[in-house]
């Protein structure tokens, strides 16, 4: 592969989110409102929004679940910043790490200095059934829908390709899990932010105060276990093996590499950015990697310059458990097959070699598809700026990076984060 | 190869007539000569060397299990036809004996003890017809041997 | 405003089409590879699709129309293209043209030299009913549909507006269906290339053939007028004045301009591109032009160095034909107030001194609406090249321009053509 | 300015918080304190100046007929409340006398001869109940006068 690089540098300055959760009374807009303000508190030092020369906004599909298209105008609106030109960019879950991505084109082609991304995902206006059906739109309507696949079922089916090949049990996936929430539960944006023995200890003093039968779990992988409690959704994944339901937006504000200290003395220059596409997932070759993620991880290397090992902190696409594994694998951080074991042996724990999803990751935090790959900047950005309160990484951290992945991996988008001081 | 090339009247390369083709019990694919490799579902245009003069080829329809799970939480389609948490269903991704894979609904398998079946399994084509009327459609399916 | 300049040129050179209109058996894949061969027959020398290195795809809602989201990738899929990065963008209507825009920002970026533009949407599974809502959900869901509006609903606002303000009567706006049809007439890709003179005729003959009552309309104005023939859709639009709802396609060539000779001796080099949003209709202080339409063309005339009067053919965004008479005024064909007039005196003619939707524009060619910006390109590429057979409109045309606009000009998109030899 | 500031409990910016006043039967806007604007439908945050420090504003109501159109191919909300091609309805834009202007169905006109309507015509808002139960749902119309 060439080492592609871009005409000028680009580094986020200013980066924020709303929370993230199921808001009845909150739409998009609302949403992205939140964020948009939450990423000007962010700016370290005097910013004038009206100083945005374009957006971007990453967004899977306000059309299926709030009715709405032509949705980047309304957010440019809603932040006051009509008539700068407003681009939505759909890529199912990756689309705000595409936005991030286009906002970085925009900026390097010379005719911007200042770029707004945005993420915004509403969907709990609908009843589970019908989001099952709307994620499913990001599969192939026309030859894996009609088979009986879910969102679910395609990763399981991933799953079933990778135990097979390298001997891991549905237990093993439970590691993702159990880690994810417990950086979840640092973090105040979280949608399920508690860890999962908490969990269990809610239900069981929820079933003592209701007078209920008090279950008999012993710890939590019991609990984990336990049918009723972690209900089979597409074996071998489980309740909590599946990223949630989410409503949320996010915001961040790109600039110029130049002009970058205008906003902060830490800026966080994007060094690297790679995406990939793939065909239908019947039809590649390996079942148990996500191409599109390697090669968009090889384009991110070589434009930044590095290799995996460099990484410190990575925020990777974990809309299901087994999906963090296989990114971990797909990003070079651990051999292939040996992803799994890396879980198990808490090498990417908050406090491992290799932390990933300090955030919570998809699992915990939430996953609004549309805003999911920009929310892993934000991440990134709080995480390298020392700004993660108490889920902050110890050390300096000169290198991070995000991985965001759309539908079963038909798009794949990588970003390289760089500290310089 | 078991493929048999098709010299009769040529449809377009489309989703309508694969779905065509599955009405008339067929599963047929496309096959590039130049790269002598067969595409399922067909496609218009080879993607190794972009010659859009290619062929029907009718697959016999053995197969092997590639991948695969067994869903509890259906989509609206397959709860309408009963399934769901009671009635799980198996869904999985096929790799025919002509080279090519598919996505397709799994038969013949314990959908509820999904840690019995063995990735490598024997299976057939099947045709299934749902629906009703100018509604009814057929789908592809397997069925292990 | 700035003159603001890319890092790069960007040259076109290649442009293909599906045929326009409605097609039961095609899915919109089917059309994007009608449209991806006929692009790359256009390409004068030798051409290997593999060396194209981006994809970006317009496309307002194959999620309400398909049931199909993710569609970027699924496009470079079938067109044997994957794992190259595949972008969707949606800006309703000016989708395609967005995602031209895009494609000329991926180039100077420095990033690619050779993009794919696509735009595609199939409109015509769903009833019509169901299609004024979809198109409805270009508008604002919240506040402007709950109003009962629909989509010729707010131009017909703009109508009523600009009649108000500057005399306009309805039967004005025939001039530019008239005008657009005996273009679109001459256009074998066209949806309804027929004239209204020889459809009126075709009514007639039909009556004739089946032996019912014979109608005595006794020309194409008294057509017109006939509320049967010609039923009233929103007032003052009637039948006529609406595009059709459409199914196609479009692929362009974007090479950067260093290597357009390795593709053809007659690159059309982009030399100006503009974009801009804007709030909701009700919120604009003049409801008789559409600002974004100003903006996008002041900034594309700025980055190229010319101004309306040097524009030789333009295709402009009929979406109604109130839409093409207030573009003409948008863009500074004509002053406020004059569009209508210049319709009228057949200016905008084939012939005339300012030729305007030589393709038959949306009204008669259709408007696939996520593939409509990108087919102008096809159009204007066409014209600038003197490849547009019957339609071509004489002498040399050194510049050209398409407008095209999202909604009811929440965006609006412009670019500027160049033929240099 | 004939707009009266609300001083109680404020709600956030929200469409569902106008909805919600629009239930009550009231017609709320926000208002920029620093550019002594009001915007309707609410802001959270004023594109002038970009504060976010907004309040509630309550307007009158008194308006006229900025553009206009009268709709016979109705979208399925509209078809379900008995109109289209027989039954036509006005849509309109209307400005306020506060300043700010909106979407809304326009009653008291003779949507089948628009040729008769006047821009400049005097309209009040008026709330219009539809649907049953938990559909119930505030419409914002305008009533010429
Ligand atoms: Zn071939
Ligand atoms: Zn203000």
């Amino acid at each position: 592969m060439s080492k592609k690089k871009l005409n000028r540098g680009v580094a986020v300055v200013g980066a924020g989110m709303s929370k993230f959760g199921a808001f009845s009374d909150k739409s998009s807009r609302d949403l992205f409102v939140e964020a948009f303000q939450s990423m000007r508190k962010s700016v370290d030092k005097e910013f004038n929004p009206a100083d945005i020369e374009t957006i971007y906004i990453g967004n899977f599909s306000s059309d299926l679940f709030e009715a709405q298209s032509h949705t980047a105008p309304i957010m440019a609106d809603v932040a006051g910043l009509a008539p700068r030109p407003a681009v939505r960019i759909e890529d199912a879950c990756a689309s705000s790490g595409v936005a991030l991505r286009q906002g970085i084109l925009a900026i390097a082609s010379g005719l911007y200095d200042i770029a707004l991304v945005g993420g915004i995902e509403k969907m709990t206006n609908l009843p589970t059934a019908e989001v099952t059906d709307t994620l499913a739109a990001a599969a192939d309507t026309l030859f894996e829908v009609p088979a009986g696949f879910t969102f679910p079922g395609f990763y399981a089916a991933i799953a079933s390709a990778y135990m097979h090949k390298y001997g891991m049990q549905p237990e093993h996936l439970m590691n993702v899990a159990i880690k994810n929430h417990e950086n979840g539960a640092l973090n105040p944006n979280a949608q399920f932010g508690v860890t999962i023995p908490d969990w269990m200890q809610g239900r069981i003093a929820s079933a003592k105060k209701k007078g209920k039968p008090v279950p008999t779990w012993s710890d939590h992988w019991d609990y984990l276990h336990d049918a009723r409690a972690n209900p089979m959704i597409a074996w071998p994944l489980r309740l909590f093996d599946c990223s949630p339901i989410t409503d949320g937006a996010v915001a961040l504000l790109l600039v110029s590499e130049e002009i970058a200290n205008q906003f902060t003395d830490h800026p966080i220059h994007i060094i690297g950015s790679g995406q990939a596409s793939d065909v239908a997932l019947h039809d590649r070759d390996d079942l148990t990697s996500i191409a599109a993620a390697r090669l968009a991880s090889q384009e991110a290397y070589a434009m930044a310059g590095v290799t995996a090992d460099d990484i410190r902190v990575a925020e990777v696409h974990d809309c299901f458990t087994i999906a963090e594994i296989v990114a971990t694998e797909d990003l070079g951080f651990f051999a292939p097959g040996d992803g799994y074991k890396a879980a198990e042996d808490q090498v990417t724990a908050r406090d491992g070699a290799k932390p990933i999803n300090t955030s919570g990751g998809l699992k915990s935090k939430g996953h609004p598809v549309g805003a999911s790959g920009a929310g892993q900047a934000v991440e990134i950005f709080k995480q390298m700026r020392g700004l993660a309160d108490e889920r902050q990484v110890a050390g300096d951290i000169p290198l991070g990076l995000s991985h965001n992945v759309g539908g079963t991996g038909g798009t794949c988008v990588v970003h390289v984060y760089e500290r310089r001081n | 190869m078991t493929a048999t090339k098709s010299t009769t009247t040529k449809r377009a390369f489309t989703a309508a007539s694969f779905d065509q083709y599955l009405n008339e019990k067929k599963l047929m694919g496309s096959h590039c000569a130049n790269c002598d490799a067969n595409f399922l579902p067909p496609r218009a245009i080879c993607p190794d060397c972009y010659d859009d003069q290619l062929e029907w080829v009718e697959l016999d329809g053995k197969a092997k299990l590639a991948a695969f799970t067994s869903i509890y939480i259906a989509p609206t389609a397959m709860i309408n036809e009963g399934y769901g948490r009671d009635k799980p269903y198996v869904a999985g991704v096929v790799e025919l004996d002509d080279g090519v894979k598919i996505s397709a609904q799994i038969l013949g398998l314990d959908a509820a003890n999904p840690e019995e079946i063995k990735i490598g399994t024997p299976l057939q084509a099947e045709f299934i017809e749902r629906g009703e009327g100018d509604e009814k459609r057929t789908f592809l399916a397997f069925r292990a041997k």
